[in-house]
């Protein structure tokens, strides 16, 4: 009888597949895995603290760099919390534009998932495809902020610059031509024998787990759950537009693959319909605060001796504060942004509910009991961005 | 099993379907653009290097030292020093940028109230050392004098002096007022030689005790 | 073929001379070794924030980096260079320097957008201000995140700099 | 369910645990004991009416010198089933810096509990895998908290890991080729 020991493999920070500095310590029976712990904050930057340091609009930025595959949209996010915590309402041409925006940054991030899943899977080609049609939603957003990546387009209170008719030009041109590029992506791994092999049946969470642990995004839809923000708690122009939420059944790699397919053709139709209503009209509303905001006084009940409080001294009073939790569905998921606010122009506390976050955390329940290859498809396909994770 | 699943099993139909749109992009068109050689279109507004706006007029920058920028500056990459010549007026002592430490967020472009900066649409300044990424306010003005000669027009514009969401009633004045800057230098200004500070300050050097120095006034409070 | 030793040769590059006539060219061996060198330069999938995601879009169809002979690689004892791409934290740092102890000289550093060159917008308490605290670095490319063409401005320039070399390899034959 | 009514009825099962109830907007954050924390949270996800089967959200706010307990919990629930949401907070004095951990009830609450003790000191009793997060594992100090500095440089208290790869650095530069 041959004695049975456990190999202890570290996998990361550096290591092609994990997607950014995610650090896995699996533990393995033969080709089993036994354990797996992951290990993040390989890029912790201190997020929170800085926002707490910075006025609403200059942590904007901040934002653009949690999840830098999808940054407009965690601009966009933020601003709808903020604009929520302020009490401030976007005109409607800037909720339309937002839409496309979040609808094209849906689209862009979805492709470099599909990029670095299919990748790490083994299929090249499509890496090459799909970076190729990213460049043309890149251009999109270079054409209307004057970046490729780090945008800061959207502002408290509507968006920074007005889009014209080159770029709804350029843009339906992109959603007319875009159906044909998915259809060449799933030519090429749809039906594709070592695809299949490699996603039917692994990593399996039932929806009731799914929930427990908290995913949210197709993560979650792939289980069967048709929870997406924009339908639960719309925001922007979402009341407005018809669209579906695709959902799978079989809980699997494969069907997440699927959902975030349909996504793709979801958020052309999205896109299309925003384009051929946007409205005229002002992109800010006219309440919305400059970037110079004043920073103001923290806000105190009456007769409240505020500015002798010294840190660390107890305070009999209460001082009000505003709490607001706002979420808005990125591509990954639900994005939170939970706001203290005490009067003055910079936040109290800010938190960011990462889904990367939450979405790295299932992967011991994913991993655990498969065998070792199927790692880097669990890895995969949660979309995890380690920027976001980290924060 | 059906006869199509067998079929695809033998025939490994999938594959070949792929093998054939390998082989029709084989075909068509590159998109790989050839960079040194050929250049990629940058769309007017593109965040990059930083520059003075150099007034055609006088030939100098037009800041007005109200620190705006500096306050503004997410990553407060930005030093601005007031200085006073001998007669007690305020001119530009020093204008850093630590260009290294911006994020390209044009916030400062946006906020200036006389569109005295600008990101210009130039990107590729790589360097060896950390120092030549470093900008003072002579530097910033010659990053214009490079930037406007590669400008095919007469007037420049930035999007960011005037963006459209912004009501252009809460503007100041001189922000409402500003028309496409002109590029080529009109024949009585030579472009580059004249000097930053002679006309207001003929004296060697400014007296020392009456420079105050601004820092910025977000430092005091980090810890909270 | 017998030369004409009287022919002066011509210079038409900086230490690259040719007889006329003959297809010969006269150089030292280091020029054809830094020829060589610098056409492959391998750099290692290093990818730490935004910036990577530009890095893999300069790998892509659009700008190709295998033009210039860059083929990423994931291992750092094959590797030529680090693109340090993206804000490097203080748990990271001791990674970083591993990773660059286990490349083989001669060996460079890109640090690719703010965050690398020097902290960019995070000075915080748990993040490097700049890449040059940990490793000696060859090129700067600023922005944030660089476009893919700085990357491309960035390498050519590592390959300028590797032209001019020395004597560099003979001393890790 | 409003989350006023939720909050009600929080209020009437609870009737000694809930401290306070405050509202902005559309919504409503409940101030509760948190000695009794496990029992309202099991509450709140096993009753049929509630049916809070998600943890959206944990996380902890310091409120040095504004408030009379130091810390706070903030627990994000929401009903997938009924669309309803609802904020509970959980007081927590600096003294006895700790309370119970609901990863038994909600499995999602594994790494943001162990996310806010890294970051602010608070300890979750009961919790499986109790360990900082973010920060190495002999990072001193918890950074979110009010009085910890912000900036880059610190000075003596920098972390042990990164003051050896400095050594490091130091050491090998004679090795250097430039």
């Amino acid at each position: 009888m041959l004695k049975k020991k456990e190999l202890s493999i570290n996998m990361g920070p550096q290591h092609p597949a994990t997607h950014g500095v995610l650090r896995l310590v699996l533990e393995l029976d033969g080709e089993t895995v036994v354990k797996c712990t992951p290990h993040v904050g390989y890029l912790h930057r201190g997020t929170e603290k800085l926002g707490e340091n910075r006025t609403y609009p200059m942590a904007l930025p901040l934002t653009d760099r949690l999840d830098y595959v999808s940054s407009m949209s965690n601009n966009i996010g933020y601003c709808v919390a903020v604009e929520r915590l302020l009490g401030i309402e976007a005109p409607a041409r800037a909720k339309y534009i937002r839409t496309i925006m979040a609808e094209l940054t849906r689209i862009a991030n979805h492709i470099v998932w599909i990029a670095t899943h299919a990748l790490d899977i083994g299929a090249m080609t499509v890496f090459l495809y799909s970076m190729r049609d990213r460049e043309w939603i890149l251009d999109l957003y270079e054409m209307v902020c004057g970046a490729r990546l780090t945008v800061t387009y959207p502002r408290i209170g509507g968006v920074r610059c007005d889009i014209d008719q080159e770029f709804m030009d350029s843009c339906y041109k992109f959603i007319e031509d875009f159906p044909k590029r998915i259809e060449e992506y799933e030519t090429l791994i749809d039906q594709n024998r070592i695809w299949l092999q490699r996603t039917v049946g692994v990593g399996i969470i039932s929806a009731a787990d799914a929930i427990n642990w908290g995913l949210t995004g197709p993560t979650l839809r792939g289980s069967g759950v048709a929870y997406d923000v924009r339908k639960a708690a719309p925001y922007d122009a979402y009341d407005q537009i018809d669209f579906e939420v695709p959902v799978g059944k079989n809980c699997d790699v494969y069907d997440r693959y699927r959902c975030r397919m349909d996504e793709f053709r979801q958020s052309i139709s999205i896109i299309k319909q925003c384009l051929d209503k946007l409205p005229d009209g002002l992109v800010l509303a006219s309440e919305a605060p400059p970037y110079d905001m004043p920073i103001g006084k923290p806000r105190v009940m009456p007769g409240h001796p505020m500015g002798e409080i010294l840190p660390g001294e107890l305070v009999e009073e209460k001082v009000p504060f505003d709490e607001l939790y706002s979420a808005t569905e990125v591509p990954k998921g639900e994005l939170g942004f939970y706001f203290v606010n005490d009067g003055t122009a910079r936040p109290y506390r800010m938190r960011i509910r990462a889904p990367s976050f939450v979405h790295a955390s299932v992967l011991p329940k994913l991993c655990e009991g498969s065998l070792v290859a199927d790692v880097i498809a669990n890895i995969g396909t949660i979309d995890i961005v380690l920027g976001e994770c980290d924060r | 099993m059906t006869v199509k699943q067998l079929i695809d099993k033998v025939f490994l139909t999938e594959i070949l379907k792929g093998m054939a749109l390998t082989f029709k992009m084989m075909l068509s068109k590159p998109v790989t653009i050839q960079y040194p050689d050929e250049k990629r279109k940058i769309y007017p507004g593109f965040r990059g290097k930083h520059a003075f706006v150099r007034d055609a007029k006088t030939g100098r920058q037009k800041c007005i030292m109200c620190m705006k920028c500096v306050n503004i500056c997410p990553s407060q990459c930005i030093s601005l020093k007031k200085g006073r010549d001998e007669n007690n007026k305020p001119f530009l002592e020093r204008y850093d940028i630590e260009a290294l430490r911006c994020i390209y967020c044009g916030y400062c472009v946006e906020v200036c109230p006389v569109c005295a900066l600008v990101l210009t649409e130039d990107f590729g300044y790589c360097s060896y050392t950390k120092d030549a990424i470093f900008f003072d306010k002579d530097k910033m003005l010659k990053n214009w004098d490079e930037f406007v000669a590669k400008l095919s027009g007469d007037v420049y514009w930035n999007k960011f002096w005037r963006p459209d969401g912004v009501d252009i009633a809460k503007m100041p004045k001189s922000k409402r007022e500003q028309a496409p800057v002109p590029i080529r230098p009109t024949a009585a200004v030579p472009s580059d030689t004249v000097p930053e500070k002679k006309p207001v300050n003929p004296a060697e050097k400014p007296p020392e005790p009456a420079a105050e120095v601004e820092e910025k006034p977000e430092e005091k409070k980090e810890v909270v | 073929m017998i030369v004409d030793g009287t022919t002066a040769l011509i210079e038409v590059e900086e230490g690259i001379r040719i007889i006329p006539g003959a297809n010969t060219i006269v150089c030292a061996l280091d020029k054809i070794v830094n020829w060589g060198r610098k056409s492959s330069i391998w750099p290692m999938t290093f990818g730490l924030a935004c910036c990577a995601i530009e890095m893999m879009a300069t790998g892509a169809s659009h700008y190709d980096l295998d033009r210039f002979g860059v083929v990423f690689r994931g291992s750092p004892r094959q590797s030529d260079a680090i693109i340090i791409a993206g804000t490097l934290t203080k748990k990271m740092a001791p990674v970083v320097r591993m990773v660059y102890d286990q490349m083989p000289e001669p060996r460079y550093v890109i640090a690719m957008g703010s965050c690398a060159c020097s902290g960019g917008i995070y000075n915080t308490y748990s993040t490097v201000q700049g890449v040059d605290t940990v490793l000696p670095v060859d090129v700067y490319i600023p922005g944030c995140p660089p476009r893919p063409e700085a990357l491309l401005d960035g390498l050519i320039m590592l390959q300028e700099l590797i032209n001019k070399e020395h004597f560099k390899w003979s001393r890790w034959r | 369910m409003t989350p006023r009514a939720i909050a009600e009825l929080i209020q009437s099962k609870f009737k000694p645990e809930v401290a306070e109830i405050t509202e902005f907007g559309d919504q409503v954050s409940v101030l509760v004991n948190k000695t009794r924390i496990l029992e309202i949270m099991s509450f709140l996800r096993n009753s049929s009416e509630l049916y809070f089967d998600y943890l959206t959200d944990l996380c902890g706010v310091d409120y040095q010198g504004r408030k009379n307990e130091r810390f706070e919990v903030v627990y994000h629930l929401r009903s997938i089933l009924h669309n309803h949401c609802i904020r509970i907070k959980a007081a927590i004095p600096e003294k006895d810096c700790k309370i119970d951990s609901v990863v038994r009830i909600w499995a999602g609450a594994n790494w943001h509990e162990r996310e806010c003790f890294d970051m602010y000191g608070i300890s979750f009793t009961g919790h499986p895998d109790f360990r900082r997060i973010l920060m190495p594992d002999d990072w001193e100090g918890h950074p979110l908290r009010k009085d910890y500095p912000l900036k880059s440089d610190l000075g003596e208290a920098e972390w042990k890991g990164f003051k050896e790869v400095l050594e490091t650095v130091e050491r090998n530069k004679k090795y250097e080729v430039r």
